[in-house]
């Protein structure tokens, strides 16, 4: 979706620098691999206002703030990230330090996404031996969703669809069937789902249920909009807002140092 | 007497495998010994891999059970297409986790222990549609976690960039992240190499050797084409979007085209070094990482 | 905005340490940092450390209890002498364990789970000196094996090689076997280091670092003496054994030696480089490695 | 104790011998710190018969076989002996592939060993809080010993007071309270302690009950004054032997390659 402002941004490059803003120095940026919106975001605020920030690909941990520039990798696998390593995050042994995961943050998609932040990985229908549609499985997910500090919900679509009432099976618990001990209750330490992001608006969880609640709509996006592309009731925030632009000095570093092949605007 | 070197072939690798067996498939992806394993038509194997190279194995007909915690796709596709629909028609038995989980059950069979405790997976639907999860309560606070079950392996095959005879193995870039999991479950190991080198050179750098003690090692460069190799060359996108393009309309029912695919790399070649005579040497060099 | 440098004093770290705390000691020893806890007579700590280095924590009077699986000794004696007297008198705790149950409650810790089970021990009587392990059933196939529980560590105290201003940390010859257990199990780790190095030539061999995001990095040339450091020293035993003859002679009721020792190496400076100053250069470069 | 033999050879000396002669070609050996004798065991077996042993300490895996000395090192924790090294055999997880550890051998000591190799390093006494010695610790050994394909007893001395009937405290489970299946009743994988080394003989276990018995008394010694250094009733082998004396060729290798400084000789 490309918008018609003056500055003539795509849906992506405006949820990547919405994300950006999420985003603390110090914090520890785990992406996964073809994600491009978190990918630049990750990258935009680490430029921007992250120079203690870690970024970890592919097993490696690097710090690439004083790099000029931080393009995007051109497909998922593409290892000449791990030139800037500077060491790697697991060598050999991934969960071997899960304790100090509260520094990370993740961001996770999903074939099917619930009303109170479960996320579905494994595949659509009731029969798990022949599903109506096999999804390419958990990845770490379930271990990272369990113990990182916060993340984000980030998806490309939003569609009824995706955004259900229940997911038909949970890979990554984000809380539960609700309220706010959700994940206390389950021993499960990691700071739960912050925010969904789709090419829609920004939704965050009500602090009393733990459901899914409009924040704010993209620029154009009516909230009728929203909830008609969306499975479940949702609730809308009494603070709800458009969600802002990206600054004229956001998008030009996004687009000249993180994105300079123009992936976020094809 | 002398120290025995372990410089094997591709066809005393494969000769460890029979069918039926639990192969585990490292990343990068060792593609010489799968396109060989292809070649002798294994059968029934439960695979430990992920991703398009898992996909082959299933579209050659070697696959009934797959450990697995992920299988995507790329090239037009979210996820590998043999896979997915094995998956689907109930063809292909899935063990669902998690890499955690995975790691676990990995670890606990490396350790001598009949399981090890994982929490990520707490509030998953994991232990309901796999029943070897068990959901436990600690010994010793009664917090709630799953007990994974130990997880054994045949025969690893791992691809990595350099190896002395003796079975040091070396990776440039770190090795990827499951394959020191498997190699540490794995009965045997079998590594393919871009490169043997001289034990001096593995003597000058140890803290660098990162598997000891492999069972075998197979000189394979470019062993690990069509993907990618860290510190020699990168993944060949446009020989993947073939086979994926070429599996993905086997699904529908057009065979045609995966038969053909595999018949010119994997079926009329009999080694590694034939398959690479048939992808050509200039395409290999355009994959310089750099 | 830049990014932020860990490099930190002797006092800075020595800061973070209260009484009572739970304190790891690497190895090699960080015997700069062991001397500055001695000088600013900290006390009633838990100790996880082995050895003579532990032995001077518990002659300088700042220890209530330890967790070690080894407390051996040397020059003369088969037991380090002030662990061998406090914890024959009572004085001293000793949370018994050996190598593999004491891992394994690090790494519980480290994977944040409140136990890990182990097989090593089974059998032997180390649940029954030491409460806190219990002994289990797996939850799988019934084996008996022992649960232990997720030990913490508040600060952890290494020395190495080198490290960078940003807390990346490369040991020369491979870190002592449980340093990075105990990194991955404590709150906060400080590393004392050989030598300060750029972070262009962390980058250089990224495999080499064995610890990022080192808390504070101190710099410490000979901050092992009189132990090794690996790549620079061999341990001083001459020292040692005037450390191990004192000692001794300590827990035998003749105090003076052992006074005479903490007073000049340790009371008497304010700093590691003081304490150099009192070895004198002479001594320190006949330890060279080879 | 030194012989009065044409070889005039030493008694530690004599067990080196004798204990390189246990050890297989592919052997993975493992020696603790301050163990003299299987360091030099380990040394001279692998220059002789051992090509594709493998040497483990401190960490460092090596295989010096073509070196043409491989002096034992100076003290304990010499870390000189890595710069052999080909890989490090723990790389920060020393326990993360003991499945693989059937292939090690292992030596170990104690302030007591009872009749069925069970291994002490606790310490003697009644209150473990409070005992008359505190000895070093258990080190790897409980660990060590539960998993490794075998191992063996290797002690300085041989008095009442080292070899009784019941240890105060164990450290290392050997053969419990006897019988072939004492091991396998536990779940415990390795192969259990082989051999009891000393200076005065060797020991074996009875196949059926797993009792140490006497299987071959050192040049010089005889059967009394074993029985008399020992706090156990021992068991003779019906097979009982004088322990074979080193061979010249042994004794030369020894003294030139393994160990020129005369550790075994003072």
């Amino acid at each position: 979706m490309r918008y018609s402002s003056v500055d003539n941004f795509t849906v992506q490059e405006l949820m990547a620098v919405f994300l950006a803003r999420q985003l603390k120095d110090g914090d520890h940026l785990q992406v996964g691999v073809a994600l491009p919106v978190p990918e630049a975001a990750v990258r935009l605020a680490h430029i921007m206002h992250g120079p203690n920030m870690e970024l970890i690909f592919l097993g490696a941990r690097m710090n690439v703030h004083q790099l000029e520039q931080l393009p995007l990798p051109e497909f998922g696998w593409d290892n000449r990230v791990v030139r800037w390593a500077e060491s790697y995050s697991d060598r050999g042994h991934r969960f071997d330090q899960v304790k100090d995961w509260y520094r990370r943050v993740f961001f996770i998609g999903g074939v099917q996404v619930d009303r109170f932040g479960n996320t579905n990985l494994i595949g659509i229908g009731n029969d798990h031996q022949r599903l109506d549609f096999r999804g390419p499985g958990s990845v770490g997910t379930a271990t990272l969703t369990a113990h990182v500090g916060r993340y984000y919900i980030v998806l490309n679509n939003h569609t009824p669809r995706l955004l259900v009432e229940k997911c038909d099976f949970i890979s990554a618990f984000g809380w539960g069937d609700g309220g706010p001990d959700a994940r206390k209750r389950l021993g499960i330490p990691g700071g739960g789902p912050q925010l969904c992001i789709t090419p829609l608006c920004v939704m965050d969880f009500a602090e009393d249920t733990k459901c899914m609640r409009l924040m704010s709509v993209h620029p154009g996006v009516t909230v009728d909009d929203v909830k008609d592309a969306t499975g479940f009731p949702l609730e809308i925030s009494d603070k709800l807002t458009t969600t802002k632009i990206p600054s004229l000095e956001e998008l030009t570093i996004l687009r000249s140092r993180v994105d300079p092949h123009g992936s976020l605007r094809s | 007497m002398e120290r025995q070197s372990v410089l094997a072939t591709e066809d005393e690798v494969v000769n460890w495998i029979e069918d039926g067996m639990t192969i585990a498939i490292g990343e990068p992806a060792p593609m010489a010994m799968v396109r060989h394993i292809i070649r002798n038509r294994i059968s029934g194997l439960t695979i430990i891999g992920s991703g398009i190279a898992l996909d082959y194995l299933i579209a050659g007909g070697c696959v009934s059970k797959v450990i697995s915690y992920y299988a995507g796709g790329g090239f037009g596709v979210a996820v590998a297409p043999s896979f997915r629909h094995a998956a689907q028609t109930g063809e292909l038995e899935v063990w669902e986790c998690d890499e955690g989980v995975l790691t676990s059950g990995l670890e606990a069979t490396a350790k001598g222990l009949p399981f090890l405790p994982w929490r990520g997976g707490v509030g998953t639907s994991l232990p309901e549609v796999n029943k070897d999860l068990r959901v436990m309560e600690d010994p010793i606070n009664g917090e709630i976690l799953l007990a994974v079950p130990a997880i054994h392996i045949d025969v690893a095959l791992l691809h990595a960039s350099k190896a002395d005879v003796y079975g040091n193995v070396q990776h440039q870039g770190g090795p990827g992240w499951i394959d020191l999991f498997l190699r540490r479950a794995a009965n045997r190991v079998a590594v393919q190499v871009e490169k043997i080198i001289p034990n001096e050179e593995v003597r000058s750098d140890a803290w660098a050797t990162t598997i000891s003690n492999a069972d075998a090692v197979i000189r394979a460069p470019y062993g690990a084409h069509p993907f990618y190799s860290r510190g020699h060359y990168v993944q060949d996108k446009k020989h993947l979007k073939l086979y994926v393009d070429a599996a993905t309309l086997a699904v529908t029912g057009e065979q045609t085209y995966i038969e053909e695919y595999f018949r010119r790399h994997v079926y009329q070649t009999t080694s590694h070094i034939m398959y690479l005579e048939v992808i050509g040497i200039t395409r290999l060099l355009s994959l310089h990482e750099y």
